[in-house]
């Protein structure tokens, strides 16, 4: 208890430095604490995955890519809104205060024995041959979430690129990186290895303990970022098909295999029963990729 | 001998607490980058405790996963900028 | 045995503790960047590098015991190539932010 | 308790998120103030989720899929808004 007390202080202290930083630098190095912190704070609550997934993207691609912004905004700042007025900020303020307690209050009084569907997750678990539960739901239960989500992905880098210059469109995602030497270099080139075999090892436990697709996913990317901010590895150019391929693969294949469930058992997105497992498995490698490759698109950014 | 790993996870929290008055200080960007790298570390070290306290093998996966990202803030701050 | 490998799990993390409170200390109280990484470094690679010793005893067979030598590399490694380049830094352009 | 605890956290930070948003200038900072905001509503996610244990789960599977896919799609949305800050950035050094 006095544990969390900490923890929940700590969150907050970073999150009112975030909110009162006078430079762009400093609030963004609060936000990374923040991060980290927060994925600790999953943990305290139980919620593995989720931290997991915090950890990764975070206190991890956040970091590169509000950094980088912060650096390409320090040169070039972007126009400011005139700030509001006092009583304009103090009306916000009571409104928005009115908003956290009634969050609060939501928190409070909710039913002790809440109406949740873990017990009807546990009953039907078995049937997807997953010892994780939460990649049960990702997966069999609310794939269409899934399916949606990872179209998501897909549009935001179909967004990101649209927004390079008309002159060139086509070429490689974001500013070009200047070659790092020494230590930066010499780091490049050693940690995509070890970080691609640990990628690997959440993925593969994903199946039945807390891990997974998204978190191998932005380990897997920020291991293809690492290069290329050293520049040892510059991206290749948007219009190339191979890098299109990639990115799309894992949505389609999802959708053909849930069109595939449809034909054979009547239901979008319902998976043949006896080949649940290799086929889960197969567009969840699929999907990974797919993933990572837009994570890293989105970090790198448009073509400037 | 958990309640002992379960203490000390607490301890190395706590040094991580104090290090956040640094991240807020500041006053330079590279002493906010160094203390939240030392979150970081700090961060591996609290939840690696804590999964031995608990006996859980996640605690550790999870400390893999902020041993792999979570310098990439500060790699981010220590590369050449484009056109430097 | 069992007791001495817990005496040895108490010693190490123990002092990896006093490491970490002696490099969070040093982070708070030195005056200057360059001296402040200096302390920080030491907490990273010392403190984090006993407490690992410390649990090795404790992991379950030899998978957990790996995953912890590979975090400690992990971290050491991130550290030494980070290091000098964030103290360039701090000793160059350096913005206060 | 631990998640009423958490749950507060998050109605707090969805309060702070809302009026740094509002009342911040700095087009990056109020991308941060977003990002505090939805951590936020995760937290209050996470809060009932882990009030949903049961069934030999520590939490209820079903709201933490959802807080996953919903710190992806954050991400997502957060990177835009970037990619949209650096260009109208750019672009006022054009004209």
């Amino acid at each position: 208890m006095i544990v969390d007390l900490a923890l929940v202080g700590g969150i907050l202290a970073l999150a009112l430095g975030v909110l009162v930083a006078r430079q762009a630098f400093a609030a963004v190095a609060l936000f990374i604490g923040y991060g980290l912190l927060l994925a600790l704070a999953w943990g305290r609550l139980g919620l593995m995955d989720v931290a997991l997934t915090e950890a990764a993207i975070g206190a991890g691609l956040s970091g590169v890519l509000l950094l980088a912004a912060a650096r390409r905004l320090s040169a070039a700042p972007a126009q400011e809104d005139s700030p509001p007025g006092r009583v304009t900020r103090a009306l916000i303020g009571a409104g928005c205060a009115i908003l956290t307690c009634a969050v609060g209050a939501a928190v409070l009084l909710l039913p002790d024995a809440p109406p949740g569907l873990a017990a009807e997750v546990a009953a039907n678990q078995r049937a997807t041959a997953l010892g994780n539960p939460v990649a049960s739901v990702l997966m069999a239960f609310r794939g269409l979430d899934t399916l949606l989500e990872s179209a998501v992905l897909v549009l935001a880098v179909i967004c990101t690129v649209a927004l390079a210059p008309d002159q060139g469109w086509a070429g490689p995602p974001g500013a070009p990186q200047p070659q790092a030497d020494g230590p930066l270099a010499l780091l490049a080139r050693l940690l995509p290895p070890l970080g691609i075999v640990v990628a690997a090892h959440i993925f593969w436990i994903g199946v039945d303990a807390p891990g997974g697709k998204f978190q191998a996913a932005a380990i897997l990317a920020a291991m293809w970022l690492l290069p290329w901010m050293a520049g040892i590895a510059p991206a290749p150019p948007i219009g190339t098909r191979a890098l299109r391929i990639t990115v799309a693969a894992g949505p389609a294949l999802f959708i053909a295999v849930g069109l595939l469930g449809a034909m054979l058992t009547g239901a979008f997105l319902a998976w043949p029963s006896g080949f649940e497992k290799p086929l889960i498995l197969i567009v969840e490698v699929a999907l990974t990729l797919s993933i990572a490759a837009a994570l890293a698109l989105l970090v790198m950014g448009p073509r400037t | 001998m958990s309640s002992l790993l379960g203490v000390a996870a607490f301890a190395v929290l706590l040094t991580l607490l104090l290090g956040l008055v640094r991240v807020l200080r500041g006053p330079q960007a590279a002493d906010r980058i160094a203390a939240a790298q030392l979150l970081g570390t700090t961060g591996i070290a609290a939840l690696l405790l804590w999964g031995a306290a608990v006996g859980s093998a996640t605690h550790t996966d999870l400390a893999l996963t902020l041993a792999v990202l979570a310098p990439f803030a500060t790699i981010a701050m220590v590369r050449k900028e484009p056109g430097e | 045995m069992s007791l001495l490998a817990d005496a040895f799990t108490v010693f190490c993390v123990v002092a990896g503790i006093g490491f970490f409170a002696a490099g969070t200390a040093g982070l708070l109280r030195f005056p200057d960047t360059g001296s402040r990484l200096h302390a920080l470094t030491k907490a990273d690679h010392l403190g984090l590098g006993l407490i690992v010793l410390g649990l090795l005893p404790r992991a379950e067979a030899l998978g957990g015991a790996f995953r912890l030598l590979a975090i400690w590399g992990l971290v050491l490694l991130a550290s030494a190539a980070t290091g000098p380049l964030l103290a360039r830094i701090a000793q160059r352009r350096d913005p206060p932010a | 308790m631990t998640a009423d605890v958490y749950g507060l956290l998050g109605a707090v930070l969805t309060g702070l998120g809302l009026f740094g948003m509002l009342v911040r200038t700095e087009p990056l900072l109020r991308i941060l103030a977003f990002n505090l905001l939805g951590g936020g509503v995760f937290l209050v996610l996470g809060a009932i989720a882990r009030r949903g244990a049961g069934a030999g789960f520590a939490a209820d599977p079903v709201p933490q899929a959802i807080i996953l896919t919903g710190i992806v799609v954050a991400f997502a949305a957060t990177t835009i808004a970037v990619a949209l800050l650096l260009r109208l950035a750019a672009r006022k050094d054009d004209a």
